[in-house]
């Protein structure tokens, strides 16, 4: 890949490209050049157009107008497929592979190592093992991808594209779900592809990473280009006025007063509640006004937890309270009718039903509760859809509007909203914030605030351990599918939550010692 | 000892064809012969299987009533070469398995055409009449053959013309939507001398089409149809009808004492056993056939 | 302005109102209409009047098909009830012969649904089951025979006329006004389309998939159910082999031409009972044309082609052309 | 995550039915029921290896017994009738009838519509244009037809392993080899789990979407023509309703009808299952039309219940072993 050693000429270009869906205008004539062995971010709010540019440039999605050059000669991909042959990867931003093939499958998929016509099996399963290798993954690679996380899957994909990307890598949000370490990784084989003159396009909500990684930003704001810098010259401040147009409102970072919240009523309590093969037994008190965070590894089980404490698995052995009264949580229903809320970490399969609008899906969850026989007017309907989306600052805000097509940051909002409007007593949020914009990401924090503030208690989990900190008054952290810790007050710190996941392999490595 | 036959029967898909089934269960225990019938849901392919299950649990005789007249060569050989006779029930098969099988009880459906529409040139006389028909299923052989007899026997008479044919596929829902469509597309069915069905359940079907349209079946618009099942005997008697030609259900009777003659002193039967193609009309005090037909299955 | 041109159904309001135009040029007294005895007659009353069992088991099936179901067993369900319902007509009143007959629909849609939500089988085996095994039952309550009956009763709820509109039309049109009554009335229309949608999305927003499963199973028997009342009432006997058979397979395409897709979610009622009334019109103007019976397949095949590509939405004539008389009206 | 995979399960509930038949009618323990289950259901293993394809990715092909229907009526008429060399007639219906399932395959792709649909046109105009082509049934009586039709290994105690039955084997063995071991067998299943996702990572759906419809016309054709081997015959009505018989034999060879999953060896299964229904109650020989659909009924819930509970007995092993471990 001599050719493109000279760092200054452009990668890929793109000129004046336009895209409109009926009457949104997702693209206005936005320029953006990517040279050879740069990491680029992209940056822009939820709906500000980023993943759009992404599929419009990879063919999926024809454009309107605009050009796209590709080593200097136009290029105009007409799918996916395309794309690839003309040397462009892309991992788009919803986990695009394929649940039901197996991993080593997913990896070669449409370029299996052939002989005479036929599958070797055994040479992609080695070349697979070894791909996955670099990313600090030994798993089954023929068991089916659906078997695993949404990070192993998230993994894979990237590793897919990594192993395609001849000239270009596209990477469209891919550490939404991965936790540090995986992270690291990530940014280890990027630094890696960049030296060999692959141009890198990232984009992230992740503001610490991209200063961790890219070498130039460009950012979008409603469909149009705002500006293109060098990472190393923009202020963060200046970056998120780019981003947003105005100033962030400044947050605060540590919650209020803990110490009132000992008083505080117990809200829900699980007693030796578990689930053989699904999670260890655990004691969990949930209180009103408190916010307990669930902290582990990937798989390491909040996950399972939060799926139990909802009722969408039924545990099997134990005592769940809600209120002081015992209660049986056999099904989401028994969940919602206690006054439960759950935010599934797999939005597009577990959360939002694409094909209805904004509204019926912000009223699907209060409409489920109230039973068939109360049914929300249209009007009350309309009331509530405007509240939320005013309240969350959903984009475009009009409530008719497939949730489908909307950004996947805005999806999570509309999630958000469903649950918000059933007026919850325990509120369940599996990364609530994953894919969400830096504004919204402020907003969504001081959301969790002033519910707690109005006696809401609230269970979350995050990979973000900054974030799991901020805002919470307890950290539970996990390992291995077991409750290992409670952190309450002033030993909530990252350092100690490292340290609770970490015990384990320490623990192991001295038993190998 | 006691003889096992094994009869392919098509399946249910008529009134003659359930009575037809009950029948040869009477007429075999009447005779004490063991009868094992297979329904076939219509299905050739089904009927092949059969007769192999037979094959292979040997058994003394096979009846086939074939479901179309081809295909039957290499199923038959097969029994051959296991010495089973065959028999053919209601309906013949290709002239190719002639020697395939001991003898066909069967009627000749071209001939219930002819009769039907001979009736009709007897019965209109020299006036102009445009007739409308009633087919059966599309494909099915019995439905082209009673159509060729019937168009046989109307050609010889310039005066007797038809005008609308459209398939009823044997049933009385479809035989009434049909018939109502011809009403209004023969000007309100003034135009209509008469009708021919295949069979006599479409037939019921078009009857209640005419009385709905304000029409007099049986008197405006004459009707002659085929099968010779109790309901038309019924319209027959309302004077709402005025012909049917019988298609017995009773082809086992024959067939069991072909067999018997044919396993205890080796005579061969006639290659085909036909059965009686019998005109019915309004003069045959159609009220006591009804009675006594009503307990046949039908 | 979004009266006149509705966003949906506008394919199928051309399509009917093509189709109607070929029948009328096929056949000029299509559109003669008359009173006759009291009641309406004429070939547009024949359409709406055969149409109606095909559209009364669409107007269950567009609810099965909203949650990515499929209920194969309504035309052998149409024949258990027909066959209750004529072996019960002369013995009994209607209110009798009527509840019988309901409720063995209901049983039959219990049954597949108990299969469906409750043991997860998938639909189209599911109900394939009570295909086959239900025409056997209904062929062992007639013994095979054509089961007739003289109630007039039951014989005026397939040839009686109400206001002049023959009866099965009424409660057709009934059934369609108490069916969007219950689905739209009720937050079940919205509960159902979530779960056609994304059953696990809808599950965990707490919705009671199983029960709405269960629902639209249970009215999808009863609908046909009524459908089989009506056929048998209409031949004034039960025609266990016959009835209703094949019907599945037009009233699956009455709803997928009335714009609900196979794969769940979006419903409408209405454009399903429209594609019923397109299948009919299409049929009544081929009986009417007079063209030989080998060829009724082939022109249904091509209208249904036809028509789907009207509907589709890569296909830019019709699609663009509403959507530009659309914009401009705006 | 392994467990019992559904095939073995499909696997058992079939050596667990025709031991318990056999129990009721020892006959039925014979190579020559064997042999009559594999020359019987040829057809339908032919078009149902095909219909797995179709199933897998995600569609289905409610055409098949129409082309069945139209392509014995073909090769009859084009043998007897037109004076076309046997041969000639195959590969001439062959060839229609790829293009036929090619065409299907566009319309699907090109206008987006759903499968069920335009193949229910399919079903239509094939049936349609073989009433157009005759509607009596044609015998076939060239020399080759009795050669190939007679053809048979003979199996220990008189069973006959036919001409068409070997066809049928090959297919199926052919069918597996290329669902499981090919690229073209890894995008069916890719098809399957998401169209639009198989599409993102690069594979050429609309290019799947036309070759699987035509493989599974392509093997309605071939079906078709060992049904003119079966019955010596065209005939316009045969096969009515095949494809439902087809369907349920895929569904209960445990693919799913959501498609992403399932195998050629479990559809094959799926068909002796069904074969095996049948010769039981043709065994039976005392059930009337009515209970012999009943009986047809129960029997097929007893099936798909039974693997059902079988699987979902295996997946509870699996989880406890799993809770055991951990
Ligand atoms: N297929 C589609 N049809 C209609 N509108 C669409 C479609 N895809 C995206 N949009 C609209 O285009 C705009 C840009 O969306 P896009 O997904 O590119 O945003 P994004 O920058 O990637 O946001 P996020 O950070 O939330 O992922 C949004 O308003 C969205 O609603
Ligand atoms: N390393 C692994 N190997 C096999 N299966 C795994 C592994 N990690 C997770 N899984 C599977 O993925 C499913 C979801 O677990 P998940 O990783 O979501 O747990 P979690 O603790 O909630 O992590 P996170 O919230 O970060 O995704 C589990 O059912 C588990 O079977
Ligand atoms: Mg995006
Ligand atoms: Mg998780």
């Amino acid at each position: 890949m001599e050719n493109n050693s000279d760092p200054a000429s452009p990668l890929l270009e793109v000129r004046g490209l336009s895209k409109s869906f009926g009457a949104v205008r997702a693209l206005q004539e936005v320029d953006f050049t990517l040279r050879a062995g740069e990491i680029h971010a992209l940056l822009g709010e939820n709906g500000a157009g980023k993943s759009t540019l992404i599929k419009v440039v990879t063919g999926v999605f024809p454009r309107d107008a605009g050009i796209v050059r590709l080593g200097g000669e136009e290029v105009a991909p007409r799918s996916a497929k395309a794309a690839l042959q003309a040397g462009i990867a892309t991992v788009y931003q919803e986990v695009n592979l394929l649940p039901n093939l197996s991993v080593a499958q997913n990896l070669f998929l449409d370029r299996q190592p052939m002989r005479f016509g036929i599958v070797r099996e055994g040479e992609m399963r080695r070349r697979a093992k070894a791909l996955l290798a670099d990313f600090g993954l030994d798993i089954d690679v023929t068991a089916p991808l659906g078997n695993y996380s949404v990070a192993i899957q998230h993994v894979t994909a990237i590793a897919r594209a990594v192993d395609l990307s001849a000239r270009v890598l596209i990477l469209d949000e891919p550490t939404a779900s991965l936790d540090r370490h995986e992270v690291e990784i990530l940014f280890g084989i990027m630094r890696e592809l960049a030296k060999r003159g692959i141009g890198i396009v990232f984009v992230s909500h992740f503001l610490d990473q991209v200063y961790e990684i890219s070498d130039r930003i460009t950012v979008l704001r409603n469909g149009r280009l705002v500006g293109e810098r060098e990472t190393a010259s923009l202020p963060r401040l200046e970056l998120i006025r780019m981003m947003l147009g105005r100033e962030l409102a400044e947050t605060t970072s540590v919650r209020a007063s803990a110490t009132e919240h000992g008083a505080r009523e117990i809200c829900a309590s699980f007693k030796g509640y578990g689930k053989a093969g699904y999670i260890a037994p655990f004691n969990l008190e949930l209180r009103h006004g408190e916010v307990v965070g669930l902290a582990g590894l990937l798989g390491s089980g909040r996950t399972e937890t939060a799926r139990l404490v909802f009722g969408a698995e039924r545990a099997d052995g134990g005592e769940a309270r809600v209120e002081g009264a015992t209660v049986r949580l056999q099904s989401p229903r028994d969940g919602v009718r206690h006054g439960f809320g759950y935010c599934p970490e797999e939005r597009k399969t577990d959360g939002i039903v694409a094909e209805l609008s904004v509204r019926e899906n912000i009223v699907l969850a209060l409409q489920a509760k109230r039973g068939l026989h109360r049914p929300l007017s249209r009007r009350e309907q309309d009331e509530i859809a405007r509240r939320y989306v005013k309240m969350l600052d959903i984009r475009p805000s009009d409530p008719e509007r497939p949730v489908g097509l909307l950004s996947g940051g805005n999806q999570q909002k509309v999630l958000l909203a469903r649950w918000l409007a059933t007026s919850p007593r325990l509120l369940v949020l599996d990364e609530p914030t994953r894919g969400i914009d830096v504004g919204a990401h402020a907003e969504i924090i001081r959301l969790i605030r002033e519910l707690c503030d109005d006696g809401l208690s609230l269970l979350v989990i995050s990979s973000e351990l900054d974030e799991i900190v901020t805002y919470s008054d307890r950290v539970v952290v996990l390992r291995d599918r077991a409750h290992v810790e409670e952190l309450a007050g002033e030993a909530i710190d990252v350092g100690n939550i490292l340290a609770a996941i970490a015990a384990d392999d320490a623990a192991m490595q001295e038993a190998g010692a | 000892g006691q003889l096992t036959i094994g009869f392919s029967q098509i399946g249910s898909e008529s009134g003659w064809r359930a009575a037809e089934t009950s029948v040869s269960k009477q007429e075999a225990a009447k005779r004490q012969v063991n009868l094992k019938i297979a329904d076939a849901q219509q299905k050739q392919e089904n009927q092949i299987k059969a007769i192999r299950s037979f094959i292979a649990q040997n058994v003394d005789a096979i009846f086939l009533a074939p479901v179309v007249s081809t295909g039957w060569d290499s199923v038959l050989k097969e029994a051959k070469e296991a010495k089973i006779p065959v028999v053919l029930l209601d309906r013949d098969i290709d002239p190719s398995g002639k020697d395939l099988y001991l003898t066909a009880v069967t009627s000749d459906s071209v001939h219930e055409g002819e009769v039907a529409g001979e009736w009709l040139a007897k019965t209109v006389g020299s006036k102009a009449c445009n007739i409308v028909e009633l087919q059966g299923t599309v494909g099915a052989s019995v439905a082209a053959n009673r159509k060729k007899g019937f168009d046989t026997a109307i050609a010889k008479h310039a005066n007797l013309k038809l005008v609308r044919s459209q398939t009823g596929d044997f049933t009385r829902a479809k035989g009434k939507e049909v018939m109502e469509s011809f009403i209004k597309a023969e000007g309100g069915g003034k135009s209509i001398c008469a009708v021919y069905a295949h069979n006599d359940d479409m037939m019921v079907g078009a009857i209640q089409a005419m009385k709905e349209a304000g029409l007099k079946p049986g008197k405006e618009i004459l009707t002659v149809s085929i099968d010779a099942v109790p309901d038309i005997f019924k319209a027959m008697a309302a004077g709402e009808a005025n012909a049917t030609v019988e298609l017995t259900p009773n082809m086992a009777g024959p067939a069991l004492d072909a067999i018997a003659a044919f396993k205890d002193k080796g005579t061969v039967p006639p290659k085909w056993i036909q059965t009686e193609s019998k005109l019915y009309t309004a003069a045959d005090d159609p009220q006591k056939i009804y009675d006594s037909k009503k307990g046949l299955g039908y | 302005m979004t009266a006149l041109l509705p966003r949906r159904g506008l394919a199928q309001i051309l399509a009917l109102i093509v189709i109607l135009a070929v029948d009328r040029v096929v056949s000029p007294q299509f559109f003669d209409l008359r009173l006759q005895d009291g009641r309406l007659f004429g070939s547009l009353i024949d359409v709406l009047n055969r149409g109606t069992p095909v559209a009364l088991l669409s107007l269950g099936m567009v609810l099965v098909i909203a949650t990515r179901g499929i209920d194969l067993s309504v035309g052998a369900v149409m024949a258990i009830c027909g066959a209750i319902a004529a072996s019960l007509a002369d013995g009994h009143g209607l209110p009798v012969v009527l509840a019988a007959t309901l409720g063995a629909g209901l049983v039959c849609g219990l049954w597949n649904g108990f299969l469906v939500a409750v043991l997860g089988m998938q639909p189209i085996v599911a109900t394939l089951i009570l295909m086959v095994a239900g025409r056997g039952i209904a062929q062992l309550i007639t013994e095979g025979r054509i089961v007739t009956f003289s109630s007039p009763d039951l014989v005026w709820l397939g040839n009686g006329s109400v206001l002049g509109l023959p009866v099965p039309i009424v409660i057709a049109l009934g059934m369609l006004i108490l069916t969007g009554a219950v689905v739209r009335g009720s937050a079940l229309g919205l509960l159902i389309e979530a779960t056609g949608g994304n059953a696990r999305a809808s599950e965990l927003a707490g919705v009671g998939t199983r029960a709405m499963i269960l629902a639209v199973y249970v009215w999808c028997g009863v609908c046909a159910a009524l459908a089989g009342v009506i056929a048998a009432a209409d031949i004034m006997g039960a025609d266990a082999n016959n009835a209703g058979l094949w019907l599945e397979l037009d009233a699956i395409l009455a709803v997928v031409i009335g714009g609900t897709s196979l794969f769940g979610g979006r419903f409408s009622l209405v454009l399903a009972v429209l594609g019923a009334l397109i299948i009919q019109t299409m049929n009544t103007g081929i009986l009417l044309s007079g063209y030989p019976p080998e060829f009724n397949l082939l022109v249904k095949a091509v209208v249904v082609l036809a028509v789907l590509l009207l509907q589709s939405p890569k296909f830019s004539g019709l699609a663009g052309i509403a959507a530009r008389l659309r914009r401009t009206k705006a | 995550m392994k467990g019992l995979p559904p095939v073995l399960i499909t696997a058992i509930v079939l050596v667990a039915g025709f031991a318990a038949c056999a129990v009721q009618f020892p006959n039925i323990a014979s190579t020559r029921v064997v042999g009559n289950l594999l020359t019987d259901n040829a057809f339908l293993g032919i078009v149902a290896t095909g219909m797995t394809f179709v199933i897998i990715s995600g569609g289905i092909d409610l055409s098949v017994g129409s082309v069945i229907g139209f392509t014995t009526v073909f090769v009859a008429l084009a043998i007897e009738r037109w004076g076309v060399p046997p041969l000639v007639a195959v590969v001439a219906i062959l060839a229609l009838s790829a293009a036929f399932g090619a065409a299907m395959g566009t319309v699907i792709h090109v206008f987006d519509l759903p499968p069920f649909i335009v193949t229910l046109a399919g079903m239509f105009l094939a049936r349609g244009a073989s009433f157009l082509l005759s509607t009596e049934s044609v015998p076939i009586t060239a020399p080759i037809y009795s050669t190939v039709s007679d053809f048979a290994l003979r199996m220990p105690a008189g069973g006959r392993l036919t001409a068409i039955a070997i066809i049928m084997l090959a297919i199926v063995i052919g069918g597996a080899l290329l669902l499981h071991l090919t690229r073209f067998g890894a995008n069916v299943y890719a098809l399957g789990g998401s169209r639009t996702t198989a599409s993102l990572m690069g594979v050429a759906v609309g290019k799947m979407t036309i070759k699987i419809y035509m493989l599974s016309s392509l093997l309605a054709g071939i079906a078709g023509i060992v049904f003119s081997f079966y019955t010596s015959a065209g005939y316009s009505l045969s096969a009515v309703g095949v494809e439902l018989d087809t369907i349920a034999a895929v569904v209960i060879g445990g693919t799913l009808l959501t498609g992403g999953q399932g195998s050629v060896i479990g559809t094959f299964l799926g068909v002796l299952i069904q074969g095996l229904i049948q010769t039981y109650i043709n065994f039976d020989g005392t059930l009337s039309s009515w209970w012999t659909k009943i009986a047809t009924g129960v029997l097929l819930f007893a099936f798909i219940a039974l693997q059902q509970g079988l699987v979902v007995l295996a997946r509870r092993t699996v989880r406890k072993s799993a809770g055991a471990a951990t």
